[in-house]
């Protein structure tokens, strides 16, 4: 295969997806999508660490993106049945109705 | 080559921002499909097949049907944004994911400028053998500690979702409710 | 074996007070009245043997020292326990445990059915303890040991009757106005054994005249410090003024502490250190000019007393005013000897006025008595010998001891001083003569009452009066004047005036001056005896006349020139008014407040930080976002 | 044969006692009782041969025990003993025997706790006063104050929260200075010697230069001027004595005072000593504000605790001003009044706490005419206050004396009045003050003791108060022993504090030296003239006499 991408494409490409995800946190009201934007922020990680794995030769950036997935999917498992939980007491998923952490 | 990584890098930004910006949560749960399924032509392009794969069927086939399935489930309608309030964190998030972008780039373009930017060697042997060999062996412990994360996650979820007996009452009337 | 010949002589009251204290109400009335009164004779006993040991030996080296223990050492400084036995102090115990025995005689009697009676003894002795410590103590230490020791008998026996307010009140403004003393005193203290290296009599006054410049600042210093310790003891003027209310307490008390004994320690003080005052002239002037001031002005708020013990307590204020005039002009023996022959009819004034009281059933205004003199024979009796003497009238005490203080001063051409000296003889003699008058002579004013139970003292309270009598009566000659080396008592206590530096010699005055001065003396006397006999014998309305026409001096005069009135509203009150708003407002407002406020500050800083927690996980992930931003910011300048 | 360790021994055996009388029945009231009592008379049997044992003239620290403690750090538990601290072990013991008997009556509810709070409390005192090991000492500092803060925050008065929150507060902010202080020491040691320990003798040792000298002795000042408590910092002790119970402001009076100014003689004094010479005429100056103030203070004050608890204000101020007169009689005086300090208020206390369990009112205007009702206890009571008077033949007289002679001779630079062309030092002049205190610890005193004692019985209630009991009577006869005891004979406790005050006094004269800080030249002149001939004086007295 000719030319191999350009390492610093595949981090601005990361970074781009990163963004995206954490305004996707901040800007949305809905915990679900919050989620999604994470998992985007998660993505955008794994991307990060094959990139840096193929330009460093080593197998351990794909590894460690196998890890990253385990923990995500335990993630979103667990949140996913926090908002279920929270729709049944509250019957709303908007994150800013609710406050009971409030100090 | 650099072409397929650009098609597949555009595809990508394009879905993930219709992600964060679509109204409907069931389509933005699908752009989010849209885009795992491209960030794993993106691994294949840099020769981590393995992983490509195991993104698109982790990803995209099992927590975005978890996803879905909960939308479906907690059958929720449009977002609706509306208030000052929310207006002034609306510009605040955007301001900041700007800040965070351009911090990011100037990095990217002060710090990596110089990588190696050769493809290097091929792999030896098969990508999957390779991880495999090196899962089983340095990674050992760590490979046993997330499949024991995994198994307290679902303890955890089954206890949550099950909800205190008490609320099992509740939830039933929540759900006659549209 | 030969018993220690001093430090007996305090030990033996002590010991009494400890079997009082051990033996407690077992002993009964006889029982107590017996140990007190055997305990000061044994005293006095030995007080005389002592004395006579001390006459055996040479006049040159005529002290005796006899160290205890040592009391207290760290680093250079060491005092130790110890007595010293020289004709000065010699004079002095055998005048505290003579009068001393004849009123613990006479307490028997007077305080017979008074509830606490083996409270009363046990204080008395107590303060024959202290006193006699005072009077032998061979340092400064132990003589402020005895000093604070009086005045905490004075506190007790002031207050004895405390179920009285006043008593108490009085016990406690004795107390705080001695203790005013005490400051000057260990003051003074301080300065000596800073600059002389020690406090031990004997050692201090041998190196002062090298360490001390004579009339420089540091001695003036010091010995003013003492002298102000002297005041707060001998009720000088300014610190006089806990003596007319110590009259509070039983009169046996008034008899023994205001008048024989503890008031004199400050006259004892003084002489005991003249080699100090000698090395300063000006304190020297300041005590006569302070002993004759107080002499005039005491005698002037005694003509206008009405209360029997009011009238001699100012009496023995203006009598110690006159020694401290004796030792001012240089004249110690004279003062000491004044001291003395005071002690005799002093003592015995009191004594009588304490039967009369007894005999009127505590009547003790002078207005209600008159006539008592064929009723109260023994009484009468002494208490004109006793009022004869004070004013001078030749062949009693009074007349040696205050003439030769009077003759000195003027020899020492203090003629000021000697001026206000006679002035105040002839107060004095008009202020005696006029109670004697008021209460023996003239018409009866007898409450009926009183009339009913009148009755002369028992036997126990008449001797000691009639010792009395004798010895004010006898006391002078020992002093006869115009002898050649200076009459007896001058000779027996040279040997402790002669140490101190060369003092300017009084000028030796001729014979024809000297009987010019006797004649003076007497002839003040005389005119005071018969102005009060004028005026409250024969017509006691011009009396009256008298006193409506001078009314305000004369409520000035009864009012004690509101000199208690004045201190407390210019000391007592202000320092409590500035005690008070130090506490509510300095301690509790700025010092609590700070630290109160330093707590309040850091809860208002929490109560900020606290909203920051609103609850919504929104804010939250912009604060991590914010982190973050700040985070890669920093790498990038950083790189 | 490794010789009994006989500190930890004394240190721990409380602590025995108290943890067994946690396992007791909390009904059993008796039981509790008789065994803190046994546990507080054996800890006093055990302490008294300290008495004689330790050899005053012998240098250095004797029952010397030490182990490893924290090695990787450095730190060891190194205990011992010398004069000072022997005096203040015994005071501690004596009066931490005589609270128990004399709590008896005041603690009604919890009384195994109470008592086992009490011996914990002792086993922190003596820790505290045995450590040679600057953590060590730390702990058992920071260990003295939770008895103490439960004492008061349970069995106290109505404010009792407050009271114990403040005092605690206040004194951890203190000490927490300390630790800092403490930290900066060990570095100092380390990069200086290599070595790295907390012990006391080799901080000794260590040359610290001037300017952190300061700071560092400036950190320990603060932490043991709240503990004092010296003027500006004092505000907590008369909250902490109205609302602790009787027992625990006896303790918090008698032991817990000195710890402040125990904390000066035994570190800050000799581990800075061109800081502590420096800064003496301010201590000094404090010192008097103290004495001062707190009498004229506690003259105005309605309630008896607090009044007593100004009047520990004035007599601890006095006590500064002899540890900070940097002589040989300063010294002496200080340590001193630290013992009668502790006896006489700790007596006062106890006797406020008599009255206050027949009446159960502090306010000096609920009594009046006591004297009649209950003689014996006005005798004891005159006694006592007249200890605290320093009325001399008292105990309160030799301190007070020796402070005043210390302060008089103490010569920082001379402060020349032209006019008078006198030169008093700054000794002088402190002492002037410092006797006017004396003046106004009478009138307080007597005002007090007139209201309470004197004067007709006004309130029905007085009339019938019952006496002393027999055992109220065994509590204070030790106390009066005492008082007169030193009162009379003050020599034997002076011979054995005085080598060590010795030591310290040469140490801070030594280091002095060492560290080049200028001696000034008055200011050891008098260690210096106790070896020349009494002609000495002359010289340096005929000049300033002039």
């Amino acid at each position: 295969m000719s030319g191999v991408i350009p390492l610093s494409w595949s981090l601005a490409l990361s970074a781009t997806l990163f963004v995206i995800g954490v305004v996707g946190v901040l800007v949305r009201r809905n915990a679900l999508v919050i989620f999604m934007s994470i998992e985007l922020m998660l993505n955008a990680a794994n991307l990060a660490f094959v990139a840096f794995g193929r330009s460093l030769q080593s197998l351990d950036g794909q590894i460690f993106v196998f890890f990253v997935m385990t923990v995500a999917a335990a993630e979103v498992a667990v949140g996913l049945a926090i908002i279920v939980n929270l729709f049944r007491l509250r019957e709303t998923v908007f994150v800013d109705e609710v406050n009971l952490l409030k100090g | 080559m650099i072409f397929l990584f650009a098609g597949f890098a555009a595809l990508l930004v394009a879905s993930s921002l219709l992600v964060v910006l679509h109204r409907n949560p069931v389509t933005s749960a699908l752009f989010l499909v849209l885009a795992f399924c491209s960030l794993g032509g993106i691994y294949l392009l840099l020769q981590a097949e393995f992983v490509a794969l195991v993104q698109v069927i982790v990803y995209a086939g099992a927590i975005m049907v978890l996803f879905l399935f909960v939308i479906m489930y907690l059958n929720l309608r449009q977002d609706v944004e509306r208030g000052v309030q929310t207006a002034i964190r609306r510009g605040l998030g955007w301001l900041v994911g700007a800040v965070l972008l351009a911090e990011a780039f100037a990095l990217i373009a002060k710090r990596w400028q110089v990588g190696p930017v050769s493809g290097g060697p091929e792999m030896l042997e098969g990508n999957t053998q390779a991880i495999g060999r090196a899962l089983y062996t340095r990674y050992l412990f760590p490979f046993e500690i997330t499949s024991l994360l995994l198994l307290v996650a679902m303890i955890g979820v089954i206890v949550i979702a099950k909800g205190r007996g008490g609320t099992a009452a509740a939830d039933d009337s929540a759900e006659e409710k549209p | 074996m030969t018993l220690p010949l001093i430090s007996l002589i305090p030990a033996l009251p002590l010991a009494a007070v400890a079997l009082h204290l051990l033996l407690g109400d077992r002993l009964g009335k006889r029982g107590t009245a017996l140990l007190a009164c055997g305990a000061v004779g044994a005293a006095f006993l030995l007080a005389l043997r002592a004395v006579f040991a001390l006459a055996a030996r040479p006049e040159a080296d005529r002290t005796l020292v006899e160290i205890v223990t040592t009391w207290m050492r760290a680093g250079d400084f060491s005092v130790d326990i110890s007595f010293l036995l020289d004709p000065l102090s010699a004079v002095m115990i055998l005048v505290v445990t003579g009068v001393g025995f004849l009123i613990h005689v006479y307490s028997i009697g007077y305080m017979a059915h008074d509830a606490s009676f083996r409270r009363f003894f046990l204080y008395l002795n107590l303060f024959m303890f202290a006193m006699l410590t005072l009077v032998l103590a061979d340092n400064f230490l132990l003589m402020f040991v005895g000093w604070e020791g009086v005045g905490l008998c004075s506190y007790l026996l002031i207050g004895f009757w405390y179920e009285r307010p006043s008593a108490a009140q009085a016990g406690k403004k004795a107390f705080v106005v001695n203790r005013i003393g005490d400051f000057g005193f260990l003051l003074g203290m301080l300065t000596l054994f800073a600059f002389g290296g020690t406090l031990n009599f004997t050692r201090l006054f041998a190196v002062a005249p090298h360490v001390f410049a004579a009339g420089g600042t540091v001695i003036t210093i010091a010995t003013l410090l003492l002298f102000l310790g002297a005041t707060g003891k001998s009720a000088q003027i300014p610190l006089y003024v806990w003596l007319p209310d110590a009259m509070e307490g039983p009169t046996p008390v008034s008899a023994l502490i205001h008048a024989a004994t503890m008031v004199t320690a400050g006259v004892y003080m003084v002489a005991r250190c003249h080699v100090l005052f000698r090395l300063a002239p000006v304190s020297l002037e300041v005590v006569a000019v302070v002993g004759a001031a107080t002499a005039l002005f005491a005698a002037t708020i005694g003509l206008a007393q009405n209360d029997i013990k009011r009238v001699l307590a100012y009496s023995t204020v203006s009598q110690l005013g006159y020694m401290f005039m004796a030792c001012g002009v240089g004249a110690f023996s004279a003062g000491i000897f004044h001291l003395m022959t005071h002690s005799f009819f002093k003592a015995l004034l009191f004594l009588g006025a304490g039967s009369v009281i007894h005999a009127l059933s505590n009547e003790q205004d002078l207005r209600r008595m008159g006539a008592l003199s064929s009723r109260l024979p023994w009484t009468h009796g002494t208490m004109l010998v006793a009022t004869l003497a004070i004013t001078g009238l030749p062949p009693l005490a009074g007349f040696f001891s205050k003439d030769e203080i009077l003759s000195s001063a003027f020899a020492s051409g203090h003629f000021g001083v000697w001026l206000v000296g006679v002035a105040g003889a002839v107060i004095t003699a008009f202020y005696m003569f006029r109670l004697y008058i008021l209460c023996f002579r003239g018409s009866s004013r007898l409450t009926h009452e009183a009339e009913q139970h009148l009755h002369e003292s028992r036997p126990s309270m008449i001797a000691p009066l009639v010792v009395l009598a004798v010895l004010s009566a006898v006391g002078g000659w020992v002093g006869m004047p115009f002898q050649a080396g200076g009459h007896a008592f001058e000779r027996w206590l040279r040997p402790v005036f002669e140490g101190g530096p060369a003092f300017a010699p009084a000028r030796e005055l001729s014979h024809g001056t000297e009987w010019a001065l006797v004649a003076v003396s007497v002839t003040a006397g005389v005119i005071g005896i018969l102005t009060a006999l004028r005026l409250y014998l024969q017509s006691p309305q011009t009396a009256t006349s008298l006193a409506s026409r001078y009314a305000s001096l004369r409520t000035l005069l009864v009012n004690k020139y509101w000199i208690d009135e004045l201190l407390d509203a210019a000391v007592v009150r202000p320092f409590g008014a500035f005690s008070g708003w130090l506490w509510r407002f300095w301690d509790v407002v700025i010092v609590d407040g700070t630290v109160n406020a330093v707590g309040y500050a850091l809860e208002g800083a929490s109560a900020v930080l606290r909203l920051f927690q609103t609850g919504f996980v929104g804010t939250y992930a912009l604060f991590l976002a914010l982190g973050v931003a700040a985070m890669l910011l920093h790498f990038l300048r950083h790189g | 044969m490794m010789a009994f360790p006989w500190l930890s021994w004394l240190v721990f055996f409380p602590l025995m006692g108290a943890v067994l009388l946690c396992m007791m029945p909390p009904a059993a009231n008796r039981l509790i009782r008789t065994w803190a009592t046994v546990v507080a008379f054996a800890e006093l049997a055990f302490s008294l041969p300290l008495w004689w044992r330790v050899i005053p003239g012998q240098s250095g620290w004797q029952f010397g025990e030490r182990h490893d403690w924290i090695p990787s750090l450095g730190a060891s538990y190194h205990l011992g003993v010398d004069g000072i601290s022997m005096l203040l072990a015994l005071l501690t013991t004596v009066m931490t025997a005589i609270t128990v008997v004399g709590a008896y009556a005041s603690v009604e509810k919890r009384g195994r706790e109470f008592y086992a709070l009490l011996l914990a409390l002792e086993t922190g005192m003596l820790g505290t006063f045995f450590s040679l090991d600057l953590l060590l000492f730390y702990v058992f500092w920071e260990a003295m104050l939770i008895p103490m803060y439960l004492l008061i925050g349970i069995w106290g008065g109505p404010r009792r929260v407050y009271a114990a929150v403040k005092f605690f507060l206040y004194t951890m902010a203190g000490s927490v200075l300390m630790l800092v202080a403490i930290l900066a020491l060990y570095f100092m040691q380390r990069t200086a010697t290599g070595v790295a320990t907390f012990d006391l003798d080799a901080f000794y040792a260590l040359v610290i230069p001037g300017g952190a000298q300061t700071w560092l002795f400036l950190a320990f000042a603060v932490a043991f001027a709240i503990k004092v408590p010296m003027f500006p910092l004092h505000t907590w002790l008369p909250d902490a004595h109205v609302e602790a119970p009787t027992a625990g402001s006896v303790i918090l009076a008698a032991v817990l005072l000195k710890m402040g100014t125990y904390g000066f003689l035994r570190f800050a004094m000799p581990l800075f000593p061109v800081a502590s010479a420096h800064f003496a005429p301010w201590i000094a100056g404090l010192a008097i504000v103290g004495v001062v103030y707190g009498a004229l203070v506690a003259m105005v004050q309605p309630d008896l605790k607090k009044l007593v608890a100004y009047s520990s204000v004035s007599h601890l101020g006095f006590c500064m001003l002899g540890l900070y007169a940097l002589n040989p009689q300063g010294l002496a005086g200080g340590m001193l009044q630290m013992l009668n300090h502790g006896v006489s208020t700790g007596a006062l206390f106890l006797l406020v706490g008599v009255i206050y369990e027949r009446r159960h009112t502090r306010q000096i205007a609920d009594f009046g005419g006591l004297w009649k009702s209950m003689p014996v206890y006005g005798a004891v009571f005159l006694v006592v206050m007249l200890s605290s008077i320093g009325l001399p033949g008292t105990n309160g007289f030799v301190g007070e004396f020796l402070v005043l002679l210390g302060a008089f001779r103490a010569d920082t630079p001379h402060v020349g009045i032209p006019l008078l062309h006198l030169a008093p030092t700054w000794g002088n002049l402190w002492s002037v003050f410092a006797a006017l205190g004396v003046i106004l610890s009478a009138v307080y005193m007597l005002r007090m003791f007139q209201r309470v004692m004197f004067g007709p019985i006004t309130h029905p209630e007085n009339e019938k108060l019952a006496d002393l009991s027999m055992r109220e009577r065994l509590v204070f006869a030790p106390i009066i022993v005492l008082i007169f005891w030193i009162g009379v004979m003050p020599q034997p406790v002076l011979d054995r504090v005085q080598p060590a005050l010795g030591r310290t006094l040469r140490l801070v004269e030594t280091r002095m030296q060492v560290s080049g800080a200028a001696l000034p030249a008055t200011r050891f002149a008098p260690l210096a003239r106790s070896a020349a001939p009494p002609a000495g004086p002359a010289a340096r007295g005929g000049a300033a006499g002039r």
